[in-house]
């Protein structure tokens, strides 16, 4: 059963990866990235790395996230000019 | 207790870490580059008297970083040949320093030359830590902490131009982290420890009994290109004539004549205390990089004679002399060996001293590049120009000069080598002509006086004078005593081997 | 023929490269080119530039593959996944199991191992953070090479904001569960040897709360209690007192000398001799930075 | 052929790791757009963590940290992948930061963020 999560949350590491590497919009791709941050942290908890799972949390998903998220505004690619 | 000296190696990393600390509390750059040169030569003082003992007593120690020994905590190892290197590195750093200091003020602002400096210690650290590390993760931390370091003295010239260059070294000094990253990944999972010697027992044990054969091989060929790329050797050298052609001049000298360097010495290490060199050479890796030396020795050469912009034709030639290092590498021989760390020593110093009196002579034209409109230059300021002139002429193997013992060294030691004779040979012939086309034109040049030359004579340059001549007796002085350099090269590599 | 040749050694060896064969001069250059395009039709440099990014494409896929299909291959040899007699489970991962309480004093092996037995590793990580922030503070501290007329309009009008149109239920919000974020993130910092955790996610953390306060009350409202100088001291502060207690502890290792610092009761707060200080030590350093990346990201300042 | 599946769920984390090496590796080499490009970094490094994690992990074994004061090794998975790979996301971290700052100097200088036209505006500002 665990085997079967296990699996399930791999392959939805995959498919995040491919979907930010093809999705049209930046914003769109780094909201994907979160994602995978996300699945990143289950996974290292499921590994049993307790303290990877806080780390990736905390930094992945949180402030990698706010960096991307402001990085995109000073380039105008929030409201989509750039890559729609 | 241990001996005193046993402590310099820690203490010098531990000091520039300190002082790239310190840094942002200065609020002008002047203490600050006071403070950083200081540190710099320092460094070299304590590392050249820890090498002096070191080559006496051809001895080699491990130091504990901690209180746990060998496969528990972390270690760092010193020899003279890495005593020598980080002697080099600090001198070289100071003296570029010096040397650029016109340049700096031009470059870069005021408020924020102080950030610069702690880059500049920081990467002097990064380099010393490379070189003596006998930890292959630490070597990992480290080899970032010198592309952070390296990319921001890069993009420290505030231009368009140059924070593109840095977007690309960033992206590629990436792509050959990663790699060297996946390789060391590898090798933890196959051997279980991180500490060379224990690595090293480990591969031996693998190798003879014939377990993970595949992974080895891997592991080899990933840290290899992943050291490649960021040194910069022919298939990846796009990136480094933007990069060094255009930071500022301390920069350039440093990034030219010690970054790619260190990690270069990293490579050797690896290959002489975890792989061994038999086991790298019975993977065929010694003859790639032959190959892939010549190439670059030749097409290095042959992109700067097309190259009309004086630093970026530094830049090109720091590719073929790279080449010259791989085809002493890829020799597969300890005398080869020996030889490309000769090279080593020989280019960092040359090229920083043909940066910092291309940087100088630059200043004193107005701030022309192109090599055109720099004619004359030489005449307005007579140092800098016999210190190109210097530069230039080791470079195109001038005897008694230290490009031409380089260059005579790694001949002698390629006649050892049967099938690799000829094209050693050639190739060395090949690019001496190429460097003397586009080194002479440059020298001749710079000499001949033509209507782009300042009209007033140039401002007197103490820190300039300072620096060129440091550099341009480093340049003679490997030139003329070679034989006992070569002894401690020889006995550091053979210790390198023994553990 | 002979006599052009000739002559042109002469220029080469007067150093006049203008009118050699082989110019230097950016004008020669450009007008070499220019010829180049006229003879090869105006595309030429177009189409050998999309001809090289062609081949670079390719070539990267064929790369990329061949590195991951002898990855995969590789991966069969390797040590099964899961197993207990991997290379990789051997007599380190034992002493840091049965001896780190004893030797480090902390019950979270993860912490003794990096904030003892590989401190050096540790040191040079928290290095490569203050690298990166200081790398940020030269591009993107506001000076006279990096201000355009747009963004400055764009900056001060989100100052405007800021100022103006404060949105009450957030700062509420706000008000109301940063105590607390923060308070986890000293929580996570304070038990790193102890609990999984330590230095880097509770920094991380509270960075993360100071983050959001700045957000809802505007970075102005953080200015007043932690600026440009605040921020250079903390973080100075805290990396020094790091490097001296690494310092002191490499420096006895290696010497043979005992530190004299007691271990104390594992698994109490006040244990662990120095990784406590270390930890608190990174996370002021991971809070001042994240924070720092987030206000110079956002405006350009501290 | 049936085999060679009971492998491969054996070795999931190594071979999606390796799958996501490539994804990332492709993505840092062929996009045009700088920010897909660090994406694509921080993909690789995160795939190069997941390899060494797994790596460590130990059927049936609990996480590194001391319970109910068993002091086997026999208990606990290996620690050490887990510490190498915290220092390695702090240090991708700190490059993807330096990197995102490059690129808003970029968009502020030259106005796009496609690596390409960067590379080719700078070129075109050289001579």
């Amino acid at each position: 059963m665990t085997t079967v999560f296990e699996l399930l949350l791999i392959l939805s590491l995959v498919v995040c990866a491919v979907a930010a590497s093809f999705s049209k919009r930046l914003l769109t791709a780094v909201v994907i990235y979160m994602a995978y941050s996300l699945v990143m942290t289950v996974i290292w908890a499921l590994l049993q790395s307790p303290d990877l799972a806080i780390t990736e949390a905390a930094v992945g998903a949180g402030v990698t996230g706010i960096l991307f998220v402001l990085t995109l505004k000073k380039i105008h690619a929030l409201k989509g000019t750039k890559d729609e | 207790m241990l001996p005193w000296y046993q402590n310099i190696p820690f203490a010098c990393i531990f000091l520039c870490m300190v002082n790239g600390i310190t840094m942002p509390l200065y609020r002008r750059g002047r203490r600050a580059f006071a403070v950083t040169a200081g540190v710099s030569f320092a460094v070299f003082a304590l590392s050249a008297v820890l090498a002096v003992i070191l080559a006496a007593g051809g001895e080699r120690f491990v130091y504990k970083m901690g209180h746990f020994p060998a496969p528990w905590g972390n270690e760092i190892a010193a020899d003279p040949l890495t005593a020598m290197l980080s002697a080099m590195f600090g001198l070289v750093t100071g003296l570029s320093l010096l040397g650029g200091r016109a340049a700096q003020e031009a470059d870069i602002l005021a408020p924020k030359q102080p950030y610069y400096f702690v880059m500049v210690s920081m990467l002097l650290a990064a380099l010393q830590a490379l070189a003596y590390t006998n930890d292959i993760f630490t070597g990992y931390v480290f080899i970032e902490i010198s592309t952070i370091a390296a990319c921001a003295i890069v993009m420290a010239r505030d231009t368009a131009r140059t924070i593109a260059a840095t977007i690309r070294y960033l992206v590629i000094s990436l792509l050959g982290s990663g790699l060297f990253l996946i390789g060391i990944v590898l090798l933890y999972c196959i051997t279980g420890h991180l500490l060379m010697p224990q690595v090293s027992e480990k591969v031996m044990e693998l190798w003879n009994t014939g377990r993970y054969t595949e992974p080895l091989t891997m592991v080899v060929g990933f840290i290899t290109v992943g050291l490649c790329i960021k040194c910069a050797l022919f298939p990846f050298h796009a990136w480094l004539p933007l990069a060094h052609g255009g930071a500022t001049t301390s920069s350039s000298a440093i990034l030219s004549g010690l970054v790619l360097k260190g990690y270069i010495v990293l490579l050797i290490k690896l290959y002489y205390s975890v792989f061994t060199i038999e086991v790298v050479r019975s993977l065929k890796i010694t003859s790639v990089l032959f190959v892939f030396g010549i190439a670059g020795m030749l097409i290095g050469s042959v992109q700067a004679i097309r190259e009309e912009h004086i630093k970026r034709m530094l830049a090109y030639s720091s590719i073929a002399q790279i080449g010259y290092v791989f085809l002493g590498i890829g020799l597969g021989t300890e005398a080869g060996m020996a030889a490309a760390v000769y090279q080593i020593f020989v280019h960092g110093v040359t090229k920083p001293l043909l940066f910092v009196c291309a940087g100088r002579l630059t200043e004193v034209q107005g701030h022309e590049k192109s090599l055109y409109r720099l004619r004359g230059a030489a005449v307005t300021d007579p140092l800098a120009g016999a210190g190109f002139t210097l530069g230039a002429l080791s470079m195109v193997g001038l005897p008694l000069l230290g490009g031409f013992m380089a260059k005579w060294l790694l001949a002698a030691s390629s006649l050892a080598t049967l099938p690799k004779l000829w094209p050693a040979l050639l190739a060395l012939a090949a690019s001496s002509v190429l460097n003397a086309l586009y080194y002479v034109p440059a020298v001749i040049a710079l000499w001949t006086p033509s209507g782009f030359m300042a009209e007033k004579p140039a401002k007197k340059a103490p820190l300039f004078l300072l620096s060129a001549l440091g550099l341009a007796a480093g340049v003679i002085l490997l030139g003329v005593c070679c034989a006992p350099l070569m002894e401690a090269i020889m006995a550091g590599l053979r210790l390198l081997e023994a553990i | 023929m002979k006599n052009e040749w000739f002559r042109a050694l002469v220029r080469w060896i007067d150093g006049e490269p203008a009118h050699d064969r082989r110019i230097r001069t950016p004008e020669g250059q450009r007008v070499r080119r220019a010829r180049r395009a006229q003879r090869t039709g105006e595309q030429f440099s177009d189409q050998a530039a999309k001809r090289f990014a062609w081949g670079y494409r390719i070539s990267a896929v064929v790369i990329c593959l061949s590195i991951v299909c002898t990855l995969l291959y590789t991966v069969f040899q390797l040590p099964l996944f899961g197993a207990a007699d991997s290379p990789a489970n051997n007599e380190v991962v034992e002493r840091y199991i049965e001896k780190g309480v004893e030797e480090t004093g902390a019950v979270n092996f993860v912490t003794g191992m990096i904030l003892d037995y590989r401190a050096f590793d540790t040191f040079g990580e928290s290095s490569v953070l203050f690298l990166a922030v200081t790398s940020v503070l030269i591009l993107l501290l506001r000076d006279k090479n990096n201000i355009s007329e747009e963004e400055d309009l764009l900056t001060a009008h989100e100052f405007f904001i800021e100022r103006e149109m404060q949105d009450l239920i957030l700062q509420k919000v706000v008000a109301v569960v940063m105590p607390c974020i923060l308070l986890f993130g000293i929580y996570v910092v304070l038990n790193g040897h102890i609990s999984p955790g330590g230095g880097f996610s509770g920094g991380a953390i509270m960075g993360g709360g100071l983050i959001l306060y700045g957000a809802s009350f505007g970075i102005l409202a953080v200015r007043r209690f932690f600026n440009r100088r605040t921020f250079t001291a903390i973080t100075t502060a805290a990396l020094l007192t790091y490097a001296a207690s690494k310092a002191y502890s490499f420096f006895t290792g290696a010497n043979g000398l005992e530190t004299g610092i007691p271990l104390g009761t594992p698994g109490a707060i006040l244990s662990s001799g120095l990784i406590l200080v270390l930890d608190i030590c990174v996370g002021a350093v991971v809070t001042c930075t994240m924070y720092g990346f987030y206000a110079l990201f956002a405006r350009g300042r501290l | 052929m049936k085999e060679l599946f009971k492998l491969a769920v054996v070795y999931r984390f190594e071979l999606g790791a390796i799958l996501l090496f490539g994804i990332g590796f492709m993505n840092l080499l062929l996009q045009k757009n700088l920010i897909r490009k660090i994406i694509g970094f921080n993909v690789m490094d995160s795939s190069v963590f997941l390899f060494l994690a797994s790596q460590g992990y130990i059927e049936g074994r609990i996480a590194p940290v001391l319970t109910n004061g068993s002091m086997q090794a026999a208990t606990y998975v290996n620690p050490i992948p887990a510490g190498l790979v915290l220092t390695g996301i702090v240090v991708s971290v700190s490059v993807s930061a330096f990197f995102l700052a490059l690129v808003q100097r970029l968009y502020l200088k030259y106005g796009t963020v496609e690596f390409d036209e960067i590379m080719l505006l700078a070129k075109k500002e050289a001579e």
